[in-house]
């Protein structure tokens, strides 16, 4: 099992859910987050200041899947998240020892 | 001149003031975050813009003595001679009062129609169209029905603005809507309202404001103004029941942003009728506008067309109710249909008719020379922004 | 007729319309967000369902020819026979403006009780007991102060609804808070207010609208409305300062929420006594009511009952303080005890002993009646879901 | 006595009563979030601190018997001898009801000074210096121009406040800013306003209100309260839009905040020219405020001191436009340079200049008094965690 | 030392973070967040148009422990946050290489 | 290829931005958190009723690195986000199997 975290866009949030629900992906957890890298910031006024805001509104999606699966969604995600503007964010796939449900207890593949 | 009515009028004028802010509010709390700024101060520099061409021309086109019932004419630019002595619309406040509470209603009447092209105007496009709107479309209908034309003559009536304001300012909506287009996303992407207390709190003070917009609208402390002022309340009570009511029966639940809809709607429908008509008719005047709003803004999703706060279906189809029904239900100082008096029905729809017509067409010719000029739409990547940060350069919010 | 006693009276009864949307508010902040909207609806709708039942009966059940001391006579139902004209109960404005001025009373004092219920009640339960309620209780005990009732003849003074309203209405939530039962998780749960400027919004247009409601109770613009005024003002600010400062005592930090709720224990405490105390006595009205309000507050946590938002220690005991207090205080207009007239403060602990009973015994027939039939209070599910999305399918807010 | 004028001075007083809370709003929205209730509570509790003053000794101080052209007689302490028959001030209105509006002027102006030190300034030292402020400042400046003082003895010109108010809080705000010192963190981290639907919300209120303040000053509704109403309205808006522009062509983009500060910087500064001056004039008042004011706003980035929320650019130097303007413009009731009277020029520049050298060198010595006894500033780390929950034990959102 | 993540309803938080106290468990961080899974959204009604909103209010846990705890962990947040309903959530183990206290440097099993 | 996650107090934030910037981090992700650990929370006052809140607000940052960047990173963290007082939080490191950038599809370091 791994673990596939990607960092997008907000506005593409609906296409990539989409996208992923198509192959079968039935679960995810999303947090809103802000992103700081090459796409760069607005500006904001107010009376005698400005300021320059580098933290940019992203959205990272996690999502538990099978190692067979990994290539599947990354794929998926790349294709519906791509505007290809900068900014349009990043994939991470990390190792993954154990899920559960905690509703029934069941664990492994069968708790995803 | 009375001290009484002076009293009256000032509060009056100032309640009707209070309803640009409220309406600001009423529509900053039904667009999304990101564009809550940019839509209120639509409405809110509309009390800087309007002020301005009122006095200059304004006042003066729309009350001057009446050229061929179509404009009044240019005696009082500047508000030259305009002093404060009681004037000619009114025997017990001062002239310049009469000027300042009309001047509430020049400016709440574009700002009404902000709410068609919400979240997606360009701020430059939207001045100028304020600008020519009012001087070219709000002027000569005001000063058909109130300032000696022809409307006026030919006896239709008009208690607070059905006509002058909702009927004109929601046939604006219309066409403004259709021109400039749909939002990005309407349909495909959810769009929702953002802070709905925002919108109950602009309700709340809508109907408050509305108070010295109908009772205001007698010019005087007295009788009639009473009558307006509480046809107002129960027209817009009940206007929020059965808007709700109906919401029940066609959606499974009663929404708070129906109660608040509603209420608008209640008070717009009664807006021409309310110095007309007792209490029994206001209750059915406002439940038959909660039923018919709620079901214009139902048929708005299937014709498809984006007024964004649905200012076709509350003011446009409120007022032209409320026109109507003022043709149907009027019995104090004038007789409806139902009171005897058909003709005045048919005088009804016939203002009605002249002010959508008018309106539509001009309000087209306006908006087209705009979008050939300096265009009506901000950018694609503005709007996916959102207009607070793209045009204004700020954030509603920044609560942590 | 006067026109500047119109005047006012159009202004204070437009004022007193405010204080329902203002309440929305200062109840909608203290509740948790899943139920800000369920919650200001609760008051937001009550401006429609009274108007209704004001127009149909409930003034004439008020204020029409006394039976017996005890309710008015049918014979203004439909609010036929009322006219433009001054009427019975005041020569200078128009008998319709007095029928608006008290239908702003009669709604408020149910939205009042919302703050007892506030996250659990249904929406169909509310409206039920909203009628009922406003029939069954206000309407009698309106009449027995003002509408020419056994207590009015007594000799209970009652400027402007301590006993009518806030007695009243406090008794009512307490009953309410009792029969419904506790909020799921009270007590285990954390369940603290979500928006705190919504609340000192909420509590600064009630500070606003009760000058309507004070003032307004003179029924003319004169110096018993400038004194119910100027009461009303200091008691109000005096109540807030003294509320914090028994907090800063009793918990070691002033609050906003507590400046807020001491203005309004101060509003309510002041209310019965407005236009028959000097400064000084509303002085010391305002800081009782402060520190006693903040006590019944504290004495709530310990008896265990929840009244969500504490509607029993601000207006149940505020209101009562101001009914006693008005019999020891009063010197304009009537003797209290300490002016030489102690039958006064009697007459006045049986007028607020009296609207207790009545009121506990009917609210508790109306509420248990409801239970067993519709029922009260919503699922668990819905509940922990919170009232908006259950009850109404909105959210208050989508912020990013 | 008139009931005319009464009821317009009941519903005047209770408008600018409204102000207050309106400003708490305005600034409110303007700090961070965790500063919001902090900075409202400062606006809040001048409601209570000021209006018991008042009672005790504050509107004898200023407006009693002249003594020296200094400071009032004690001759109404605890408003004995006040009464509700009409009083030396007005022959049309109850005395108490003139002493109830110069309240509110009373409580509104230490409020102004509040943006000064928001978000730094511990409660204790706050209520102490709003105590200090109002008796040795306020009290004196207000006797000197309306209370029979050596000012108006001399002739300023000050309709409705701009040199005891405006002037005055905002030289006290320079000091205050000077003395209680930089907000940690300023001109280093991003320090931006957390809710701007408040502080339109705010402005709308303030504006809605100020038609109490400047029309209200005629103390009657009459022919000067109608001028002083439409040039405020007029004035006001012309400076929201001048700001804007003025924004547009030095930062490039026109900002909500700016329209509504502008609102603001109009209403400061057509204060004391209200009922002097014609509509034409009120443009050009208007018009140079906006641009004034924010040029103002911008210095003060330069000259580094942090006036959290810019009260000196906004009513310091809108206030003194508007007094200087008066000098120019006066016309009605008055004659200005413009219109052949120099001296009147001279008069209202000596009295801007003793408002400021007198509330400069008390305002300092008060706060070096409360800095160097109980301490002026909270904790770094009270500072860090925010004043809300600090001071307060409060957070003013927990939206989730 | 493993990372513990836990999806679970937000209004079994209390309960979660006082078992997890009780059972010595000192540290975790909270984030809000939104699930996409079995369980299913609600409707919301604004004017004409109706939303179905399938994103889920959720709490995500995440604590640090040593490897011993695992077991004992898991179990106590599989009690306190089971329902029994869909939407119970999910906890998910993954490999830590290193824990560093910031204010003292410490590092591995004493940092936690 | 590791990722680093660290969760610090709110104020440091921008302190850390700079110099994790100054060193050569080109990005990272941040997310607002709730923290609960041996830092005390503080006591809310609502009319009759107080709360202890022992969740604290914290932010956390994640940052991707090459695995030769992270004892960099770490004492970079370590120095700008340190005040010294209880509650200054931890850094937790652990592997990355890939990394994909959106955009351009690159992955491994390149895609950092
Ligand atoms: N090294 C990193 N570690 C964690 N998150 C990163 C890292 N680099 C980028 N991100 C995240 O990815 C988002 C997009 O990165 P950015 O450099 O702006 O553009 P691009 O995705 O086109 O390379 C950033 O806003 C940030 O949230
Ligand atoms: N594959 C997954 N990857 C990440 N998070 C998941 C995954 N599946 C479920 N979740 C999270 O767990 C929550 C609960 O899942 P759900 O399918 O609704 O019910 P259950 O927990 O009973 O299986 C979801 O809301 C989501 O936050
Ligand atoms: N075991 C843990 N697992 C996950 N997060 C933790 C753990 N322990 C602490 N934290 C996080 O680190 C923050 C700081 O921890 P705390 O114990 O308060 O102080 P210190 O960092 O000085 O040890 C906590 O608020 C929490 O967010």
């Amino acid at each position: 099992m791994k673990k596939i975290e990607a960092i997008i866009k907000p506005f593409k949030l609906d296409e990539v859910k989409q996208e992923l629900h198509a192959i079968g992906i039935s679960g995810m957890t999303i947090t809103e987050v802000k992103g700081f890298g090459r796409q760069k910031g607005h500006r904001e006024i107010y009376r005698g200041a400005e300021y320059t805001v580098d933290l940019i509104p992203k959205i990272k999606l996690e999502i538990v899947v099978n190692s067979e699966m990994v290539a599947k969604v990354t794929e998926t995600i790349m294709k519906a998240a791509r505007t290809g503007k900068i900014g349009d964010g990043k994939i991470f796939i990390s190792p993954l020892e154990e899920v559960i449900r905690i509703r029934t207890g069941e664990f492994g593949p069968e708790a995803i | 001149m009375s001290s009484g009515d002076t009293a009256w009028m000032l509060i009056a004028t100032a309640l009707v003031m209070l309803m640009t802010p409220g309406l600001a509010l009423f529509y900053g709390g039904m667009v999304r975050s990101k564009n809550v700024l940019g839509t209120m101060m639509q409405s809110f520099i509309c009390l800087g813009v309007v002020s301005i061409i009122w006095v200059l021309y304004g006042y003066s086109l729309a009350f001057g003595d009446d050229i061929l019932g179509f404009i009044g004419a240019p005696v009082w630019l500047g508000l030259n001679g305009v002093g404060l002595e009681p004037g000619p619309y009114s025997e017990t406040i001062p002239h310049l009062l009469f000027v300042a509470f009309q001047l509430m209603f020049a400016i709440i009447t574009p700002a009404l129609i902000t709410g068609a092209f919400a979240e997606r105007m360009k701020f430059s496009a939207f001045l100028l169209f304020t600008i020519l709107w009012t001087s070219l479309v709000y002027l000569p209908v005001c000063h058909w029905v109130w300032g000696g034309g022809w409307l006026g003559k030919l006896g239709a009536l008009d208690f607070a603005g059905g006509t002058v304001i909702h009927i004109n300012s929601g046939t604006a909506a219309l066409m403004a809507a259709l021109i400039i287009g749909k939002r990005r996303g309407y349909k495909t992407q959810p769009i929702y309202p953002h802070n709905l207390t925002l919108t109950v709190l602009g309700a709340a003070l809508l109907w408050f404001g509305w108070f010295g917009f109908n009772a205001g609208s007698a010019l005087a402390a007295n009788g009639t103004a009473t009558l307006a002022f509480f046809t107002t309340q129960i027209a817009t009570g009940t206007a929020a029941l059965s808007w709700i009511l109906t919401e029940k029966i066609v959606r499974g639940k009663p929404t708070t942003l129906g109660a608040a809809s509603g209420a608008v709607a209640g008070l717009v429908a009664i807006t021409p009728a309310a110095g007309f008509v007792g209490s029994t008719s206001a209750i059915i005047i406002g439940l038959v506008a909660g039923i018919v709003c709620y079901l214009a803004v139902l048929a708005k999703e299937r014709l498809g067309y984006d007024d964004s706060l649905d200012v076709v279906a509350v003011h446009g189809i409120g007022g032209l109710w409320g026109a109507l029904a003022t043709g149907l239900f009027a019995s104090y100082g004038a007789q409806g249909l139902f009171f005897g008096n058909p003709g005045q029905f048919l005088v009804q729809a016939i203002g009605a008719l002249s002010a959508i017509v008018f309106s539509a067409v001009m309000t087209t010719v306006i908006l087209l020379a705009i979008k050939h000029t300096i265009g009506l739409r901000v950018s694609e990547e503005d709007e996916v922004q959102g207009l607070d940060l793209s045009l204004h350069g700020e954030t509603g919010y920044s609560i942590q």
